[in-house]
């Protein structure tokens, strides 16, 4: 029989997870696996049931990109216990039931921002920070990386700071704003696309535009193409189908026998003017 | 001895000064009445003296001790036990636990694990009942009960109390002359064991029976003191409203004409059909529960009232002239909206087109009636909440003397209306009548119904019982005969 | 048994008419009523203070922006509460109306996408209202129901991405979003027209008296032949379609159908109606309060933003004013 | 002028006593009562049919344990709605029960951490229940603003980040949250506990009685001297209480404090108690039906999963499911 992989991303409406999902959908059918898939919409209680369902359904393997990385761990040990590995796609966690962990560096992803802003702003400024939901690990991590990078710019510094759910209006309203509040800020970091295309429209309405700098992550279609005609300045292209594709394959080796040790990375890379052509979406 | 005494007390809501300077007292013993028109602030008074609303100024005194409440429960604490006059029970709960809420009996099971004793309630509670002799049944949910029904489990809550001052405010509203002389008994008895009593009523002759002092009240200030009896019912009027009164208790129409020509409402019940013509005033009696309230709305066409509706739907029924009386206040009336809206609300559609409603019209027409029935305070814009119990049912009735009627179905109407005021709705639903109008009224006030009425049908669980033509023996024993025979 | 001294005529009689207050008594009971507009005006106040930017013309242009959009989808809930009703799904048909109003624009034009937009909204207050008013849910499961159903509707149609077609919407859409006519945008404008229209519909037609009454007391509505059942069927259907409304204009400011939008309206929402003073039991509220409402909730992000409280401290000084809002709010009703 | 026959005596007379209904009717009256657990067994039925894993032993534990949290939640719920109010902090306790115990118990031992999460739940629905009752202050808009408020505590407190400690949390409580006892987690055993300790309160003591008469009409409640005002607060408490035991459960399960756990607990546990059949005005309920509600959202997630509905479609199939089922509930009540 074909044999069955159980998923688990940390949500289903942000365009990252669609699109990995995409990724992992793709993957298997090539390599003939079948792939079911529980929702967590980034509640931590959510994705531990939706593990254990999985074991409970004897699925062959897990893919999971866990919310939190201690939270899981009673869902990757009884996983465990039931003899179906456990690999963890994008996000990370530190249980000893996690057979293998495709990954990302979120801090470096950070780091490398503040440093691109950095270079593009001259190294001096203010910068205003709208990151990701509150709580949030991957989140937190990229901002703690992006403010240690501003930090070893000594000419930039960070004016503003909030949390907010990753949706194009909240980052439409931070920056109106935010440009109310500081109208003389030279960047503004977007802790995923979404808020950067609604900062670039608050942008663009104060008639700023091409005078704020707005970076955000995740490399997603619409993203990319505001960076080809300058609404936005920066992604950070995660390319998830790829990662998607890569944790399918890593579980059918797995299962195969060939157990990988300890991490795969994937690269990430900086989309901005000067690459965007080669990462535009095809048109269709 | 107890002694309760009242000392210069005030309140006010809003622009309305309820209460003015009120000082009166009462001891154990004794039954003092407590008496005045429709707003004269009755009901704000025991409503300080038993701890729901706080006096602007002023002081109780129990036994001399000044006596600050801040809610019924302290009151009972003290003794002051309350039969308020709007009746709530707890609809969820049975008639046995509204009745004990207040001091619900418990035992340890096992010797530890607190539990209410189920069967210790039932039992105080059925010989609380049995004393005023209401046969219903303690594990009935409240929310069953008719209205008259609820009243007596009210009265049951109270008198289970252990009370040193007990307050009725308008205990016998809806009760029928067998409940009110049992209540009555239960009273004097409490009296002779030294408890103080306040007894509210606008039936006069009651205060003339049961109470040994009277205090009337207008405006909120005590305007008569009447230290024995007999309390002749021309001076409690006079010193009610300031104005002496033609007899007003006197019956206002000779019965005995049945009206020619079909009947214009006709529904067949369990047991005959009941009917009613153009100028007739039928009457409805029966005892406890007997299923007028039913019969009524069904008359009105409200689909979950069991039985085929002449008019099929409300709606039909207000169009072709039909209005109801409910017998509860509450189903009458939106406490949240303004009187004024209350008066219109089944008559919008006469009174507004698509796109506005005529406020001038509006305006007119509730001005009118306000000052036709004396709604006091006369704001229209007042919340209903905010009125006392009898100018509530007043806009009850004014609901629907603001359009044409050619039917009235009337439930109570008088409950809780004040001797001159229940004069002038009597006038009014004679009046009706004889311009060719049709009522269904049902009354637990017998002389109301005999005075009223042509022709009296009795139910009884909702069957139709017997019924008492015009003639010779149309009367009291004959009535009092068909209600109680066979129950 | 002799009789006592008869009738002591006491004090001075007062007049037929109860005695009225004085004018101060008066003059306090219109004052309690304004807490709401007191609290908003305080909230400005100490913003002003904290942050001279907060008055600035750009930053009052920018609250009633950031305010449209949750204001017309609280006049629709206004209808719903004061009906007796609650709606926890105007959220996700704010997202269905942006999304299907997106999509369809993207193939017929702007009137036919516009159009789509409110009527998917009318369509879902339909449901709602049947569920509720005919079958006789709960109003919190009913429309909690709905909420999740409708948000899952819309993922289906857009598979989780935005609505932006290969050259984005329509120019003339996306200028509606962004134009001002008299210094003010266009969604202001809209914002304004909606209220003006409902506020009208509620307090000055025999619909609006019956919405109340409906809300007030169904028995007694019942009673007086108000249809109560179409009554609160009809509220929300009002409340789909301003949902919708507001659906349509978020898209427009966002320039695109995003099937995430709409989130964490319901609450703000039903909290800015609350604020207004309106009872969740029905019944009462007056549409200018629940506008008051939104402003409170509007303003109180934005200066924060503006004052640069930290995110976390936000939330707590978010929660410390909503309860001490309602709480001056209830200073008018206590009695006993 | 002529006397018509009087009295004429019609059928046997009704004893005095009501007549009962004939067995099928009280059958039947039972029957629609039990609404809810035919749905939930409906439910299980069609997840049985369809997926073959649905009834095997690890997967019933597997609901039971997910289940457990949400029904110690809910029990306070409960409580809450039964007493005529509404808690929406809910889920933010959680997370601070959460976070606190496990901060506590890294310092101080686990007794102690346990300890401290309750008593920050108990702090917590003490704050609810005096603004809701003594300041006068809606429920919803009152506990609407704990909800954003003790959120924003929790991460001031925890700076976001989950607690674990370099260590990890206490082995004896991280074995608490993965230990069975007879086949069942130990999880399940406590929120067994707490539901039987809770159902003995409620339904069995004078403190019970109150709470349903607080919530059935509170006016009737006021004027029996029962002590509103202090049973609705207390209801309040026992909220925070068990939304405080919740998080610690949780806690152990998640093996960490997590700031944002517990979201959207609040909808669910008030969504579970209303399709156990009770009324969000209050005054009526039953907790084990509370809980009947709580298998119903378990048990359908649960099922969803197994059987491999796409997550949007699982979002529509929800939402129906949910109206189905408050619905067929609402037939026994149909009235008007
Ligand atoms: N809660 C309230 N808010 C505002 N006004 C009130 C309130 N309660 C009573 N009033 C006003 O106080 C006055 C006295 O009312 P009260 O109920 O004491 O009259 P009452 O003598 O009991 O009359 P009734 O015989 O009609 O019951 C009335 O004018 C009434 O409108
Ligand atoms: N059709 C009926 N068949 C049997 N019982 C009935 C019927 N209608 C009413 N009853 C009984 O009468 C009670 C309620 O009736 P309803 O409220 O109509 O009476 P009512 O005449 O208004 O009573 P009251 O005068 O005591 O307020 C119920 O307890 C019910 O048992
Ligand atoms: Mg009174
Ligand atoms: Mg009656």
């Amino acid at each position: 029989a074909a044999q069955t992989i159980g998923v688990s991303l940390a949500s289903d409406v942000n365009p990252f997870y669609i699109a990995m999902k995409r990724g992992i959908e793709e993957r298997a059918k090539e390599l003939g696996m079948k792939v079911v898939f529980v929702t967590a919409n980034e509640v931590i209680s959510q994705q531990v049931n939706g593990i254990q369902d999985l074991v409970a359904r004897k699925v062959d393997g897990i893919l999971a990109s866990p919310i939190d990385a201690v939270a899981v761990g009673a869902a990757y040990n009884v996983a465990a216990k039931a003899g179906i590995p456990v690999i963890s796609v994008a996000r990370h966690t530190d249980s000893p039931g996690q057979s293998a962990y495709v990954s990302m560096d979120e801090q470096q992803i950070g780091r490398d921002i503040a440093a691109w802003i950095a270079k593009h702003s001259g190294g001096k400024g203010k910068i205003a920070m709208v990151a990701g939901p509150s709580g949030a690990a991957t989140f937190r991590n990229l901002a703690e990386g992006f403010e240690a990078g501003v930090k070893s710019a000594p000419g930039l510094s960070i004016v503003y700071r909030k949390e907010v759910p990753l949706t194009r209006e909240m980052g439409l309203q931070q920056a109106e704003d935010i440009l109310v509040a500081h109208p003389d800020v030279v960047a503004i970091y977007g802790a995923n696309d979404e808020i950067a295309l609604g900062a670039s429209q608050a942008v663009a309405a104060a008639g700023k535009k091409g005078k704020v700098l707005i970076t955000g992550m995740n490399g997603t279609p619409p993203a990319v193409r505001a960076v080809k005609n300058g609404a936005v300045d920066l992604t950070v292209d995660l390319n998830p189908v790829a990662w998607g594709r890569l944790g399918v394959d890593t579980m059918a080796n797995y299962l195969k026998g060939q157990k990988p040790t300890g991490t795969v990375a994937i690269k990430h890379v900086l989309v901005d003017k000067t690459n965007v052509d080669k990462h535009l979406p095809p048109a269709k | 001895m107890t002694e309760l005494e009242v000392c210069g007390l005030s309140k006010h809501f809003g622009a309305t000064q309820a209460l003015a300077d009120v000082s009166l007292s009462v001891r154990g013993g004794q039954v003092l009445a407590l008496i005045g028109e429709n707003g004269a602030g009755k009901s704000t008074l025991i409503k300080v003296l038993s701890g729901i609303h706080r006096p602007d100024r002023g002081e109780v005194r129990l036994n001399g001790q000044p006596l600050r409440l801040h809610s019924p429960a302290e009151g009972m604490a003290a003794g002051i036990v309350l039969v308020p006059q709007d009746l709530h029970v707890v609809p969820g709960l049975s008639v046995a636990e509204n009745i004990l809420l207040g001091h619900l009996p418990t035992r340890r099971v096992a010797g530890v694990l607190p539990s209410i004793d189920r069967k210790a309630m039932r039992a105080m509670a059925q010989s609380v009942l049995q004393d005023i002799g209401v046969a219903l049944h303690p594990d009935t949910p409240a929310g069953e009960l008719s209205f008259a029904e609820r009243q007596l489990v009210v009265i049951a809550r109270a008198l289970g109390r252990e009370a040193r001052v007990l307050i009725l405010d308008e205990p016998t509203a809806s009760l029928e002359r067998r409940e009110v002389e049992r209540l009555f008994d239960v009273v004097r008895r409490l009296r002779a064991q030294s408890v103080a009593v306040i007894y509210i009523s606008h039936r006069l002759e009651e205060v003339e029976g049961l109470a040994d002092r009277c205090v009337v009240l207008r405006d909120g200030r005590v305007v008569a003191h009447m230290e024995a009896p007999p309390f002749p019912i021309g001076q409690l009027v006079e010193a009610m409203t300031g104005r002496v009164l033609a007899d007003p208790g006197a019956s206002p129409r000779e019965s005995g004409q049945i009206p020619a020509g079909a009947p214009r409402l006709r529904v067949a019940l369990e047991g005959g059909t009941f009917e009613c013509r153009s100028g007739e005033i039928a009457g409805i009696g029966g005892l406890l529960g007997s299923g007028a309230k039913a019969l009524l709305r069904r008359l009105f066409g409200a689909s979950d009232a069991g039985g085929a509706s002449p008019h099929g739907s409300i709606r039909h029924a207000i169009a072709a002239g039909v209005g109801l009386v409910p017998g509860e206040r509450a189903h009458s009336l939106v406490m949240s909206m303004s009187v004024r809206d209350n008066i219109v609300l089944a008559h919008l559609d006469a009174y507004a087109h698509a796109f506005a409603r005529h406020e001038g019209r509006i305006d007119e027409a509730v001005a009118r009636l306000m000052e036709l029935l004396d709604i006091r305070p006369r704001s229209p814009h007042l919340p209903v909440a905010h009125l006392s119990g009898g100018n509530q049912q007043k806009v009850a009735f004014a609901k629907w003397l603001v359009a044409r009627r050619e039917v009235l179905l009337l439930d109570e109407p008088t409950n809780g209306i004040d001797i001159a005021a229940k004069a002038l709705i009597h006038e009014r639903i004679i009046a009706f009548a004889a311009e060719g109008g049709s009522v269904v009224l049902s009354s637990s006030d017998l002389p109301e119904l005999l005075a009223l009425s042509d022709t009296i049908s009795v139910l009884r669980q909702g069957r139709l019982a017997g019924r008492m033509e015009p003639g010779a023996s149309f009367g009291e024993a004959r009535l009092r005969d068909l209600l109680e025979s066979s129950a | 048994m002799s009789r006592s001294p008869p009738l002591q005529p006491l004090a001075g009689n007062a007049a037929a008419q109860p005695s009225v207050g004085s004018a101060p008594a008066w003059i306090r009971g219109r004052a309690v009523d304004q807490i709401p507009t007191a609290v908003l005006l305080v909230l400005c106040a100490f913003a002003a203070l904290m942050s001279d930017r907060f008055l600035s013309s750009a930053n009052l242009s920018n609250v009633l922006l950031q305010a449209a959009v949750l204001a017309v989808i609280t006049v629709g809930m206004t209808y719903v509460i004061i009906g007796g009703g609650f709606d926890l799904s105007v959220g996700s048909v704010v997202a269905l109306a942006g999304c299907i109003g997106a999509e369809v624009m993207l193939q017929a034009g702007i009137t036919a996408g516009v159009a789509a937009g409110l009527l998917a909204g009318v369509a879902v207050g339909l449901v709602n209202g049947t569920v509720v008013a005919y079958l006789g849910v709960s109003p919190f499961i009913a429309t909690l129901a709905t909420m999740v159903l409708v948000r899952g509707v819309v993922l289906l149609i857009t598979n989780g991405a935005p609505v932006v077609g290969e050259e984005g919407l329509p120019q003339g859409f996306l200028d509606y979003g962004t134009s001002r006519f008299l210094g003010l945008p266009l969604l202001v404008w809209t914002a304004a027209a909606v209220f003006v229209v409902f506020a009208w519909i509620l307090h000055r037609t025999a619909y609006g008296t019956r919405i109340y009454a409906t809300g007030g007391s169904r028995e007694a509505a019942f009673l007086s032949g108000v249809p109560v059942r179409r009554i609160s069927l009809s509220t929300y259907v009002v409340s789909g379609l301003t949902a919708g409304i507001a659906g349509v204009m978020l898209a427009s400011r966002l320039q695109s159908g995003q099937p995430t939008a709409g989130e964490f309206y319901e609450l703000n929402s039903i909290a800015a109606v609350v604020l207004g003073g309106a009872a969740l039991h029905g019944g009462e509220g007056k549409l200018y309060k629940s506008m008051v409402g939104v402003l409170i909730m509007v303003v109180l992000a934005n200066s924060l933003n503006l004052i640069g409280v930290d995110s976390y401290w936000q939330r707590v000084t978010i929660g410390l004013v909503i309860v001490a809002a309602a709480a001056a709010d209830q200073l008018r009703r206590r009695r006993r």
